[in-house]
């Protein structure tokens, strides 16, 4: 059995076994629908449903989007399948009170990388075995060094561009938002129950999708999302129009990880960057 | 068909076409390639920029008639405090839009609906009026494809002032419908010939059917309680991919943008996925959760709006399916539908 | 008259918007100091009081910019002097983080400032905003955002 | 009567006593003075110098007794100045000033009794061998680290096998009773006390470590000095407290953090001098006889160190030319301070009048940039300085002061007349600028209030609100603010009291509503608002349904503790904290203005 099929058997027992225990009312894993690029989200409520239950190479979801949706919680105590990137997002839900740690039983999974040919996060995975988890599944995977050169390439490569270069490129790329609203959905961490964008008296962010409008939303998002987005990716995966989200939330990203040593997810205690501050943060810019 | 009239076309039809159109100063839209790799409309100044092959175009039809922000009128106050308004006034440029698919041009008939029902949607007619649809059949079909369940066909020419039977040699039939497409054919000039008597349509394209729209309904009529929402929707994460994406879906909101003393009115797209959108002023939500949400969308297209206007307000164009973020399957509901 | 002599007359004609959210405590008041010194400076900036440097979100910022603004500062008390011991770096933190995000998105970070400036610092007001409304007025209009509606889609 | 009560007569005087006492203690009681050496009250006596003879002429066997250890019993009549008793300490004091002739105290004794020198080997030694020290050492401070060592000529006080100590506590006590200042343990003690230099005189002088910080204090009481102290520093000694006749020594005391809920506070943290050092030209630090201007306040001070004796450092002559240089480090851009120390024309002029008045043919010169007197009488003050010519004013700067013949020579500009200057003078004299305490910054951030580039704590409005600061509460007074003298220091101290009274008086406090406030409707609980609070002001609110589940914990804001700073309704992100007064809407409407 290949290493994918191992886990998919044992992801079934594990679900089975806490759903005929009642030891959580949903488990939520990947399912396979033929036709689709990806594995989707299945929801499973009763142990006879487990055989929906698979692991493969395109299970790209980051199923934490769904710990906080209120359908899901009303459920009651919640299994979910979490890749060790996964974690980072439920990491970060446990810090911000959005969910109790005895909430949730968190099925971890080594994971490898997923794609053909590999997804670009999964080439600069550092999670590739969870920790902390309930249970977990799979073979224990060698956890290759990640050099802080690679982990934000693209951002380095458009921060290449002179300014200028950058502003026509942003600017063809935010004129294509259609404000779906896609690449908040599917955030983990875009929980809010009212979004910044929702907030009309006063209109923080015009909701029209001009590319004024877009700037000030794909702002909004990246800043929201410092020192709290996990490089996921999703945003960008789901984009219908295919714009490089990711590269906004990884500039971000590395921005809290040069200026203040913070890389998001890999702790529930960690304190974000933008909730504490040091006397001895830099200075450099300020007149 | 009695009034249409087909054409045979040479293999540099479209090439005619592009040149003639530009020379004439008529704006060109057809499937070109997007930076990322997709397939879309844009404006074309010559036939080397234009597709060949492609199952649809990643955006329907629909933004060119109801964009999806639309500055309806413009207003400033001035010195003395009266203040001035502005209608927006439309494009009136001729507009051709060549190669569009059967299924999305049929998803004007609905929208004609929509915004000509009571009252004559101005900002939408003018648009309307002058534009001419040069529709493609489809012969190769995509997998997320279902017109024929929803009553269009691959070479469907509802709402098309010409449709395109396109030959491998790049030569073409072509079927006329209105008198715009008239205008069309007039101007490809010596690349046209009027097609020999007795021509007939090439056979369309296999597709099948995959649900019964009526069997859905008569389920749709009974069961607006039902678990199968709440179910079928714990996927959903309630974005707007599926609405914007639809060639039929068509909701909007209206904007104020102003500043101290001028702003603007716009029309923008909306989508009935959003939690807000029927959130009340008291805070009370008539769709509470994503279920009610999910529920809506399917009930709008395929038991209100075909109660109100009869019309499916779903052309199966397959969008939705093939965008979705969850890989939520309208087709799988509609099928589980039915059999239920 | 020749077009470059044109230009550049319209160009000195021209007044650089300047919008400057002042912490209430220190730079607000050293704003105050500077006119209560007789300090001159230009008329080009509009101050907007908030409590805090703290409390200046960056979204204010880009709002401002979407207005009109041609440049934005945001001053506030030296570090170590908050008035609410430490709303100026929490300040310091998004505020900086921020601005690399515009400077990313093709912003030029010359069009957003940050300064300290302390109730006592009249002089330092003065010649801040001397300062950075000769580079606004050298920056010219802030056109990339004033036509940003232009590559509005159809 | 009891039995203890005892009558006896000194002096012809009757008098009535209880027992136990002695001679000297009952004389004492009557006032009549029997001279002493070898006694000191704290100390078992000993009658070993045999000064305090006194003749007992009825009532005991007769004779000359020592007063100090002789004890007083009923019916003794006693004569303490008799020819006997004369006769007696005079044949003493001879002997002891054969031995001791360089002790003060014993010339003065034997000036006294009007003796001569015998012809004996003279010793040249203080000590008078009484053994007062000993007695100290071994009965009071338990150390017994000096004894008499040696026997007839060669008996002294000493260290066994004459080694420096490593017992002596060091705590000076033997020096301090020794009659002759013949003993000082810094001689053989192997951990000797450094000398405490006194504060408050600028260190002219040396104080104890139990001392009355200055004259003024409040309150005007003595205290321990635990880093110097030799009971704090080996637990040894205790005279103060053996000694103190009030009981008031306690040890145990420990300094105390002490927490107060205090509704207003006023900060009144005065002064310090500028550090003149850092301008070498003036060679203070390096020439003793440059002293700051509170080094001669308090030289001319007759509580002073000195009593009032005007004399140089350097070899305590009286300073016949005196140079007094204003504005060191104030008005200096450069390596000083900006701005006017301003009280420093006003105490020049005053140290003009005093030196005269202590050095009537002395001569003082003052060099200045421009006198600034403006204040009630204070032109009059300066003007009377110049008519009288108690100095001689020249306005400019010095350039240099340097040692040559054993004078300073002052080298400066007189720029009125247009050249250089050189005063050969005996002393100089600085007035350093005035600069806020230090730590002042450190208070001003715990307070929250604002302070300027100098460290002089700032005012809410320099017109308006001269007294308070920024932040309600907290009032300033004095030369934490700025440089300021005595009747402008006493001005705003009554003016910030009032204030604060003002403040606490009213049984509700008044406050600015410009606090935060939670929109419980759209509020996440996610509590990032609580982590970015100074103040702890972010609660954990707990809603419930009807049926008193708990439905969601969210943020809510005490209104007493929030100080409206905002930081929270930064960092929430789905806005549901607005600041009132800098509500969202608020702020847009500003932002929208400009576009006008």
């Amino acid at each position: 059995m290949s290493a994918n099929g191992t886990i998919t058997q044992a992801l079934r027992e594990a679900a089975a076994q806490m759903l005929s225990d009642k030891k959580v009312g949903v488990v939520i894993g990947y399912g396979r629908d033929e036709g689709q690029e990806f594995s989707t989200p299945v929801f499973l409520r009763k142990a006879e449903e487990v055989e929906r239950l698979v692991f493969d190479d395109l299970c790209f979801g980051n199923l934490a989007v769904y710990l906080s949706r209120p359908a899901i919680r009303k459920m009651g105590k919640t299994g979910i399948v979490v890749k060790g990137c996964d974690l980072r997002a439920v990491n970060v839900l446990l810090r911000e009170n959005v969910i109790k740690r005895e909430d949730v039983l968190l099925i971890g999974v080594h994971c490898g990388g997923l794609g053909e040919p590999r997804l670009p996060k999964c080439l600069v995975c550092e999670v590739h075995s969870p920790t902390g988890c309930d249970v977990v599944v799979g073979e224990a995977i060698e956890q290759p060094e990640v050099k802080a050169e690679q982990r934000y390439t693209k951002a380095d490569e458009i921060e290449a561009k002179p300014v200028e270069q950058r502003w026509e490129f942003w600017q063809k790329q935010l004129s294509k938002c259609i404000r779906c609203y896609a690449c908040r959905q599917v955030c983990p961490l875009c929980y809010c129950k009212r979004c910044i964008i929702e907030k009309n008296t006063p209109q923080w962010v015009e909701t029209s999708p001009h590319v004024r409008g877009n700037l000030a939303w794909h702002v909004a998002r990246a800043l929201h999302l410092t020192g709290r987005c996990v490089g996921c990716g999703e945003c960008e995966r789901v984009c219908p129009m295919d714009i490089p989200l990711g590269a906004i939330n990884q500039k971000m990203a590395k921005v809290v990880d040069e200026r203040f040593g913070f890389r998001s997810g890999f702790s529930a205690e960690d304190e974000a960057p933008f909730t504490t501050f040091s006397t001895e943060d830099s200075e450099e810019g300020i007149l | 068909m009695g009034e249409q009239k087909l054409y045979q076309a040479s293999a540099n039809w479209l090439k005619s076409a592009v040149d003639a159109l530009c020379a004439a100063g008529v704006e060109v839209l057809a499937p070109t390639q997007t930076d990322s790799g997709k397939v879309d409309l844009a404006r074309v100044t010559s036939s080397e920029q234009v597709i060949g092959s492609y199952a649809n175009t990643a955006f329907p039809l629909k933004r060119l008639f109801l964009p999806m922000s639309e500055v309806l009128l413009k207003y400033e106050k001035g010195e003395n405090g009266d203040v001035d308004l502005e209608p927006e006034s439309a494009e009136a440029k001729e507009l051709v839009i060549l190669g569009c698919r059967p299924c999305d041009v049929a998803a004007l008939g609905m929208l004609d609906k929509v915004f000509q029902w009571d009252y004559s949607d101005v900002a939408y007619q003018q648009k309307r009026d002058r534009t001419t649809v040069v529709s493609l059949a489809c012969t190769e079909p995509s997998p997320e494809c279902f017109c024929t369940s929803v009553g269009g066909s691959p070479q469907g020419s509802e709402q098309s002032d010409v449709l395109v039977f396109g030959n491998a040699d790049n030569t073409a039939l072509m079927q006329v419908n209105t008198a715009k497409g008239e205008k069309f054919i007039e101007r490809l000039a010596d690349a046209v010939t009027p097609a020999p008597e007795g021509t007939k349509l090439p056979e369309p394209a296999e597709l099948e059917r995959k649900f019964n729209p009526q069997k859905v309904k008569g389920w749709l009529d009974d069961n607006f309680e039902s678990d199968f929402w709440v179910e079928n929707s714990l996927g959903c994460l309630g974005c707007g991919t599926c609405s914007y994406l639809c060639p039929t879906c068509h909701c909007f909101d209206i904007v104020d943008e102003a500043s101290w003393n001028r702003g603007q009115r716009r029309r923008n797209w909306d989508c009935c996925s959003f939690s807000q959108f029927t959130l009340h002023a008291s805070g009370h939500n008539p769709r509470p959760n994503q279920a009610a949400r999910y529920r809506q969308r399917l009930m709008h297209k395929f038991k209100y709006f075909p109660e109100r206007f009869g019309l499916l307000a779903c052309v199966g164009c397959g969008r939705c399916l093939k965008n979705c973020a969850v890989g939520q399957n309208l087709i799988a509901d509609l099928a589980d539908i039915e059999s239920r | 008259m020749s077009k470059e002599q044109q230009n550049k007359s319209e160009k000195s004609q021209w007044q650089p918007r300047i919008v400057a959210f002042l912490c209430n405590w220190c730079s607000y008041a050293g704003a105050d100091l500077a006119g209560m010194s007789r300090r001159g400076y230009p008329a080009a900036i509009k101050v907007i009081r908030v409590p805090c440097s703290g409390k200046v979100d960056p979204m204010f910022v880009l709002k401002s910019f979407e207005r009109g603004a041609d440049m934005v500062l945001v001053s506030g008390c030296h570090p170590g002097d908050c008035h609410y011991a430490s709303g100026n770096y929490h300040a310091r933190r998004k505020l900086l983080a921020f601005r690399e995000l515009l400077d990313f998105l093709g912003i030029d970070q010359r069009r957003f400032k940050i300064s300290w400036v302390s109730a006592a610092e009249g002089a330092k007001w003065s010649s801040l905003v001397k300062e950075i409304t000769a580079e606004a007025q050298a920056l010219g209009p802030f056109e990339t955002f004033a036509t940003m509606l232009q590559g509005e889609p159809s | 009567m009891t039995e203890k009560t005892i009558k006896l007569t000194i002096d012809n005087q009757e008098v009535q006593t209880e027992a136990g006492q002695t001679i000297l203690d009952v004389a004492k009681s009557l006032s009549i003075e029997i001279p002493t050496l070898c006694y000191h009250p704290a100390v078992p006596s000993a009658g070993a110098c045999r000064i305090c003879v006194v003749e007992i002429t009825a009532g005991a066997r007769g004779g000359l007794v020592p007063a100090c250890s002789y004890p007083a019993q009923d019916g003794l009549e006693i004569q303490t100045d008799s020819e006997r008793v004369r006769q007696s300490r005079k044949m003493t004091l001879q002997l002891l000033l054969a031995r001791s002739p360089g002790a003060k105290i014993i010339r003065e004794m034997a000036e006294q009794y009007g003796c001569e020198e015998l012809p004996l080997e003279r010793k040249d030694d203080d000590c008078i061998m009484c053994g007062l020290c000993v007695r100290v050492c071994q009965q009071i401070i338990g150390t017994a680290a000096v004894c008499f060592a040696g026997r007839g000529p060669d008996r002294e006080v000493s260290t066994p096998y004459k080694l420096l100590s490593d017992v002596c506590i060091g705590c000076g006590a033997c020096a301090f009773v020794c009659p002759t200042g013949a003993i000082d343990p810094a001689e053989f003690c192997s951990n000797p006390l450094e000398k405490i230099a006194n504060e408050f005189n600028c260190g002219i002088d040396n104080r104890t470590p139990v001392h009355i910080p200055f004259p003024q204090a409040v309150p005007n009481k003595p205290v321990l000095d635990r880093d110097n102290c030799i009971h704090f520093r080996t637990g040894g000694c205790g005279v103060c407290k053996e000694t103190c006749p009030a009981g008031a020594i306690d040890y145990e005391m420990e300094d105390q953090v002490v927490e107060e809920d205090v509704g207003a506070i006023i900060v009144a943290t005065g002064y310090k001098l500028f550090d003149t050092k850092v301008f070498e030209e003036y060679g203070y630090g390096k020439y003793p006889d440059v002293v700051s201007s509170l080094e001669f306040e308090r030289m001319v001070s007759a509580s002073g160190p000195t009593d009032g004796q005007l004399y140089r450092p350097s070899d305590g002559k009286e300073p016949k030319t005196i140079v007094f240089l204003q504005c060191i480090g104030s008005r200096r851009e450069k390596g000083g301070v900006p701005y006017c120390s301003k009280i420093c024309c006003m105490y020049t002029a005053k140290h003009t009048i005093l030196y005269k008045h202590k050095v009537h043919d002395g001569q003082a010169f003052v060099f200045y940039m421009d006198i600034r007197s403006a204040g009630k009488n204070y032109e009059e003050f300066v003007r009377r300085v110049l008519t009288e010519k108690m100095a001689t004013y020249l306005r400019g700067r010095v350039s240099k002061v340097f040692p040559r013949n054993g004078k300073l020579v002052v080298r400066g500009a007189d720029t009125l007349s247009g050249g250089q200057v050189e005063i050969s003078a005996d002393m100089v004299v600085l007035a350093p600028a005035m600069q806020p305490s230090p730590g002042v910054q450190e208070l001003a951030q715990k307070l929250r209030v604002g302070y300027d580039q100098h460290g002089f704590l700032l005012e809410a409005h320099p017109k308006l609100r001269p007294v308070e600061t920024n932040t309600a509460g907290i009032f300033l007074a004095g030369a934490c603010h700025s440089p300021q003298d005595i009747p402008d220091c006493v001005a705003q101290a009554s003016a910030a009291a009032s204030k604060a009274l003002g403040l606490v008086s009213h049984k509700q406090l008044t406050r600015e509503p410009t606090i935060g406030v939670v929109n419980e409707l759209s509020c996440n609980g996610c509590f990032e608002c609580e982590n970015v609070c100074a103040y702890k002001a972010i609660e954990h609110k707990e809603l419930r349904d009807r049926a008193g589940n708990l439905t969601a914990i969210l943020a809510h804001i005490n209104e007493g503790l929030c100080q409206g700073c905002g930081a929270c309704a930064v960092t929430c992100r789905s806005k549901s904290i607005e600041v009132q007064g800098y509500r969202d809407d608020q702020m847009f409407a500003e932002i929208n203005a400009i576009g006008r």
